[in-house]
């Protein structure tokens, strides 16, 4: 069943997505909404570089993790003194900003997007062996932002998001610490890029806008912010609810407004019934 | 217990049938063919969408009351995209890989490419019978399209606003998508080979509503014609234009041949040259019958050019299952691409003869047709 | 008695405000500072400007004979440690937890070293664990470790405060309105851990509105109102001051303390 | 192109188009001043606005001004059925801005799609035409949308500016602005304030949405397009200054409509986006326009001199 091992890479790159953006805003309380933007950069990246060198492939997602390292550091350094809901705004600015760059220029396809990357895995096998590299880096992926943040490092970055202030005053170096979990977050975020790029094979400007945003956000929040398992069970929800409620069967002219408002009753029902998320408890996300 | 069980079946099969919705009626004995439909069900596109799934069904339906495709019922399945890239992909597989569909017909630029490695990773046969990016024609094998691409009503278009209509000066305004950079580009290359100058060639943004800064900038090259390759923004661009006073020829392709300009612009729209593909009622009667369906829905459809290569691309798909099934072939998107090339010339009820060429593009007549007296009458016709 | 910091000439000006107005002072090792004075004087402030939260218009401060510059994180390394009136504690963590952000060299800055739990940093975790163990037992909240913060009586939260200031080992303490608020036994152990700091070679300074703890504790005080140091002495001598007196109790217009 | 009359022309259509954006943009500023939200609930809002418009006048042809009459009354309605049911439930709870946010943009989406099962996507207008007589005035075109955008915006935000300085619901809505806590002890109810606040809000979106559906063709799409470019003249405003906000909503109108001067029209989104990028960066707490503080605790922002 290709089918399934597809919607497994679909739940796999968002896991690691939701994860990531939970390092950024859930542990470390930065409210920025650009990941997306550190995602298309990735697989803007990777694809170009497929299309355009002979590179192995393994080479290009990793350039494109460079790429979205690189451009994180240079959000981080601009913008990280800029607090709060602002943060938020620049961080918006600043992707819809580079979308429009991705939008307008010629060698990024434009609005018509890139659809020649190259097929890197044939054969029957292609969507499990997908799946796998997938599923191994997305233990990956988890296992070291659960690692970090079990540590010291994650107790300073977790009393950074609690107290700026105070835990500047106790010696914590607020810059280094955002700069390097900004830095990592958007790495995964480019990772998950370059998997999206080689997997399904075609990219356009408006997967990576604000309503991507919202959905990463979304499964963050639902499943528990600032906790280890809330994103990886809110990436799974919010990929796997819209697919199952295509098996159900609607009358074919009314299925799509009716799935999507089976589907946003049941994320606000979600939000009443277990605010601090779905794996979430009292005090996960109290900073915000 | 047993009671219980039936009524509950019973209950499911209602719900079962509105599903597959068309057919069944007569070929019941035989399997069904089944083919796929992508299309935006939802989202900003979804009011062509919905048209586009109501008339396959209709045609779907009109297939299967004359007795199906050798007396197998043609079954069709339909996945929103939302004209969506990311959503497509996971319906395309959904269609492949759950129900097995050996074929999938779809439109939109950005689906249509979603969809396309899927199609040859898989050997499924992908139809495109409503977008018309060009290049969709080097999309690889198991991509095909029965609906022509940009070039053939655009270039059409621009020659005859050269040679006919004597315009030597023109200013090409264009939505900064997709539709509008592709066709306006080939505006371009075409008017300018063809001998003319293209005074100011100006995109604007999707989300824009004042457009009073590109029309102005247009104005300045002083141009003697202005293309605009617009989509539903393109009756305010217009309004704007005539309400600064611009009396110059504007031009527009497929995307203004509809009724709604004419009530939303009035006297405005007068002199309006837009394009169509497909023949009107007038000149076939079986769009007339077409028409006649569209009655019983209670309204009027959306893009009825369209919606006649909607119906035709139903009946390719038709024909395709039929030379297959003759062959006693089983129904695989292999065979169905070997069927396309085998038959390569249909003749369709809706637009007349379809040639498959090996270069993955197809030639139709384009009708040009201009509005006067609030009415869109023909002007001529390229073929 | 060894000098440990030192100011001189402090200025600064929020808008029309001035919070500090040539600020000079000196404080010894083993010395408790008393700071009073009327509510928008500039005590805190002062603080702030030490700790480095703001930065002052002129003047300079000295740590043991060292210009004390840049950013709050790097005065607080190079030992200066304050405390806050409102605490400021890590609210969603365990009392260990919040000390042990605190300590001067802290292992888990690096994120890599973090991730895979060198053995240096798993050495320095564990000792600044002992540490901060033996200061809770100080304190007799050794059962209070692991309990999340703010679920804590208030007393006690003023107490983890002063406990995480100290896991930073600084030889200069800043504390602000340690007593605000503590009373009963809280009360006697804050007053007994200052004390025992001070003997241990720390320059303490406090402000505080709670004169008898002023009195019980500071061997001098400094006097402040509108950014300006009014006058030094002993405990006594200021609060027999009838001016000054007057000034704390009396009509002084207040403004926002910046 | 630097003809002064092709100035004075970009200049009017550029302000009387930025009429709905600055409606869409006190009604953002207005709810996130007082309630301390970011309401995105407000693009559902302006959905139900126009599809009652666009069914009462051009499919039940009802008079004018009892179709907007309903579009007023219904969306006022929504906005405080949201208000009690969902954001003071959620306000109840202290939930994270987060989990508002959230809700507000969940809730416009669910809109959205009921519209779409009701009405389709094909755009609409709230009347069958988009045009509307023109005047020429010293070779520059006014169109009657023109005169009728900008003396809608004027007077509502005339009756705004009044109801806020000179009523004593106007004050109390500060008052919460300021300290809803606060105020609460000095008996002025935050609940009212909130409610109030949300029928402005519901009263300036519908001219919003009237001005915008009598010209462009609107889908259940386009709100949310909408409120992120009030959101973004938001915050180039000053979070917290209603008026400044208005006038930032009609500067980066002008800036966008004047760019096209020196750079293709393609590029002019992207300016909107830099602006608001580089302005943050400068100023991280949001752009001082021109702070002034009164003797009077509850005064607004000095609307008057803002505009240098």
């Amino acid at each position: 069943m290709e089918y399934l091992a597809n919607a497994g890479m679909l739940i796999g790159i968002y896991i690691i997505l939701a994860a990531s953006y939970n390092l950024i805003i859930g542990y470390g309380g930065l409210n920025t909404i650009a990941h997306p933007i550190f995602f298309a950069l990735g697989a803007y990246t990777a694809a170009l570089l497929g299309i355009g060198t002979t590179l192995p492939s393994v080479v290009c997602v990793l350039a494109g993790i460079g790429v979205a390292v690189v451009a994180s550091v240079a959000l981080a350094v601009t913008t990280l003194r800029i607090e709060g809901d602002y943060l938020l705004i620049a961080s918006l600015g600043f992707q819809l900003g580079l979308l429009q760059l991705v939008n307008n220029f010629e060698f990024t396809g434009g609005p018509s997007g890139l659809s020649n990357i190259p097929v890197t895995i044939t054969g029957p096998g292609r969507g499990w062996l997908y799946l796998l590299i997938c599923a191994v880096l997305v233990v990956v992926v988890v296992w070291l932002i659960w690692r970090a943040m079990a540590g010291p490092f994650g107790r300073a970055v977790r009393a950074m998001r609690d107290d700026e202030l105070a835990c500047a005053a106790l010696g914590r170096s607020l810059i280094t610490m955002k700069i390097v979990i900004f830095a990592f977050g958007c790495g995964a975020a480019g990772l998950a890029g370059g998997l999206y790029a080689y997997y399904f094979q075609y990219i356009s400007p408006e997967q990576f806008n604000v309503a991507q945003s919202a959905t990463i956000l979304t499964m963050v929040v639902l499943g528990g912010i600032g906790t280890t398992w809330g994103p990886l069970i809110g990436a799974f929800v919010l990929v796997a609810l819209p697919q199952a409620i295509t098996f159900m069967q609607l009358p074919s002219s009314l299925v799509g407004p009716l799935q999507g408002i089976i589907f946003t009753v049941l994320v606000i029902l979600f939000l009443f019934v277990r605010p601090h998320g779905l794996v979430g408890r009292r005090e996960a996300g109290v900073a915000h | 217990m047993t009671a219980s069980i039936g009524r509950r079946t019973a209950l499911s099969l209602p719900l079962a049938a509105l599903a597959v919705s068309a057919g069944r009626a007569r070929a019941q004995q035989k399997e069904a063919f089944r083919f796929g439909a992508l299309m935006p069900t939802t989202g900003p596109e979804a009011g062509y969408g919905l048209d586009f799934v109501k008339t396959y069904e209709m045609a779907v339906k009109d297939i299967n009351d004359k007795g199906g495709v050798n007396g197998h019922p043609l079954e069709m399945l339909v996945l929103d995209t939302q004209a969506k890239p990311e959503i497509a992909i996971n319906a395309a597989n959904k269609l492949i890989d759950v129900d097995k569909v050996p074929l999938i017909i779809t439109a939109w630029s950005s689906v249509v490419k979603a969809a396309a490695p899927i199609g040859n990773r898989t050997k499924t046969l992908e139809l495109n019978m409503g977008a018309n990016s060009p290049d969709i024609a080097n999309l690889g094998d198991y991509v095909y399209t029965v609906f022509p691409l940009a070039e053939v009503d655009v270039t059409a278009l621009a020659k005859y606003t050269y040679a006919k209509l004597g315009k030597k000066r023109a200013a090409v305004l264009y939505i900064n998508n997709d539709t509008g950079i592709g066709g306006a580009k080939i505006y371009r290359d075409v008017f300018t080979a063809a001998g003319g100058e293209v005074v100011a060639f100006e995109g604007y943004d999707p989300k824009a509503t004042d457009f009073t800064g590109v029309l102005l900038k247009a104005r300045v090259g002083n141009p003697d014609v202005v293309h605009i390759h617009g989509l539903s923004e393109l009756p305010q661009v217009i309004a704007q234009m005539r309400q600064l006073g611009m009396q110059q020829q504007i031009t527009s392709y497929s995307a203004g041949y509809n009724p709604k300009i004419l009530s939303q612009l009035g006297p405005a729209a007068e002199g309006l040259i837009v394009t169509s593909l497909a023949p009107t009622s007038a000149a076939n009667p079986n769009v007339a019958k077409l028409l006649e369906l569209w009655k019983q829905v209670g309204r009027f459809p959306n893009g009825l050019p369209y919606l006649q290569y909607a119906w035709d691309s139903t009946v390719v798909v038709a024909q395709i299952y039929g030379w297959v099934d003759k062959n006693g072939l089983p129904l695989t998107g292999e065979n169905c691409r070997k069927a396309l090339l085998a038959i390569r010339e249909f003749d369709l009820p809706m637009t007349g003869k379809l040639v498959i060429r090996d270069d993955h593009r197809i030639d139709k007549p384009v009708y040009l047709y201009v509005v006067k007296d609030n009415k869109f009458v023909l002007l001529d016709t390229v073929a | 008695m060894s000098e440990i910091l030192r100011l001189e000439n402090l200025c600064k000006q929020f808008g029309g405000i001035v919070v500090a107005d040539d600020i000079s002072l000196t404080l010894s090792a083993g010395e408790i500072l008393g700071l009073i004075g009327p509510n928008g004087a500039g005590k805190t402030s002062l603080f702030n400007l030490v700790s480095g939260v703001v930065q002052p218009d002129s003047g300079r401060i000295f740590l043991q004979g060292q210009p004390l510059e840049g950013p709050l994180h790097r005065r607080a390394r190079a030992g200066v440690v304050r405390t806050w009136q409102h605490m400021r504690l890590f609210r969603s963590m365990t009392v260990l937890e919040n000390m042990l952000v605190a300590t001067r060299e802290y292992p888990g800055e690096s994120m890599l070293r973090s991730m895979f739990a060198t053995a240096s940093v798993r050495r320095a975790e564990a000792e600044a664990r002992g540490r901060a163990m033996d200061l809770l037992a100080r304190m007799g909240l050794t059962q209070a470790a692991d309990s999340i913060v703010v679920d804590l009586p208030f007393g006690q939260q003023k107490l983890i405060g002063l406990a995480r200031a100290l896991m930073n080992d600084g030889r200069c303490l800043l504390l602000d309105e340690p007593m605000a608020g503590v009373e009963g036994s809280n009360y006697e152990t804050m007053q007994r851990i200052v004390r025992d700091e001070a003997a241990a070679g720390r320059a303490v300074c406090v402000v505080e509105h709670n004169v008898s703890f002023i009195k019980d504790l500071c061997t001098h005080a400094v006097f402040m109102a509108q950014g300006k140091i009014l006058q030094r002495g002993s405990v006594d001598e200021l609060t027999r001051s009838r001016e000054l007196t007057e000034l704390y109790f009396g009509t002084v217009e207040d403004h926002a303390d910046a | 192109m630097t003809d002064p009359v092709i100035l004075l022309q970009i200049l009017w259509t550029g302000i009387a188009m930025s009429s709905y954006f600055v409606l869409f943009t006190v009604a953002f500023a207005l709810t996130l001043k007082v309630e301390k939200l970011w309401n995105f609930a407000q693009a559902g809002l302006m959905g139900i606005a126009f599809y009652t418009m666009f069914y009462t006048l051009n499919a039940v042809h009802w008079p004018p001004w009892l179709g907007v009459g309903a579009a007023v009354v219904l969306t006022a309605a929504v906005s405080i059925a949201v208000e009690v049911w969902a954001i003071a439930v959620l306000r109840r709870r202290h939930s994270s801005g987060l989990i508002f946010f959230i809700f507000t943009l969940i809730f416009s989406q669910l809109v959205a799609f009921v519209l779409t099962l009701m009405f389709g996507t094909e755009p609409e207008t709230i009347f069958p035409s988009v045009m509307s007589p023109v005047r020429i005035v010293g070779g520059v075109a006014m169109s009657d949308w023109d005169l009728q955008a900008l003396g809608v915006t004027v007077v509502l935000l005339a009756v705004l500016y009044w109801l806020i300085r000179h009523t004593r619901d106007g004050q109390f809505m500060l008052a919460v602005a300021d300290n809803d806590k606060l105020a609460e002890i000095y008996g002025i109810s935050a609940k009212r304030a909130y409610l109030l606040s949300g029928i402005i809000a519901a009263v300036l979106i519908c001219a919003g949405v009237y001005l915008y559906g009598t010209r462009a063709g609107v889908t259940p799409d386009v709100p949310i397009g909408l409120v992120l470019t009030a959101v973004i003249a938001t915050l180039v405003g000053g979070l917290g200054r209603i008026f400044s906000a208005a006038i930032a909503a009609v500067g980066l109108a002008l800036l966008q409509s004047f760019s096209i001067l020196f750079i293709p029209a393609k590029w002019q989104a992207l300016l909107l986006y830099f602006v608001l990028f580089f302005a943050l960066v400068l100023f991280p707490r949001g752009i001082p326009v021109w702070r002034i503080r009164r003797a009077k605790p509850l005064a607004p922002i000095a609307v008057a001199q803002a505009g240098d």
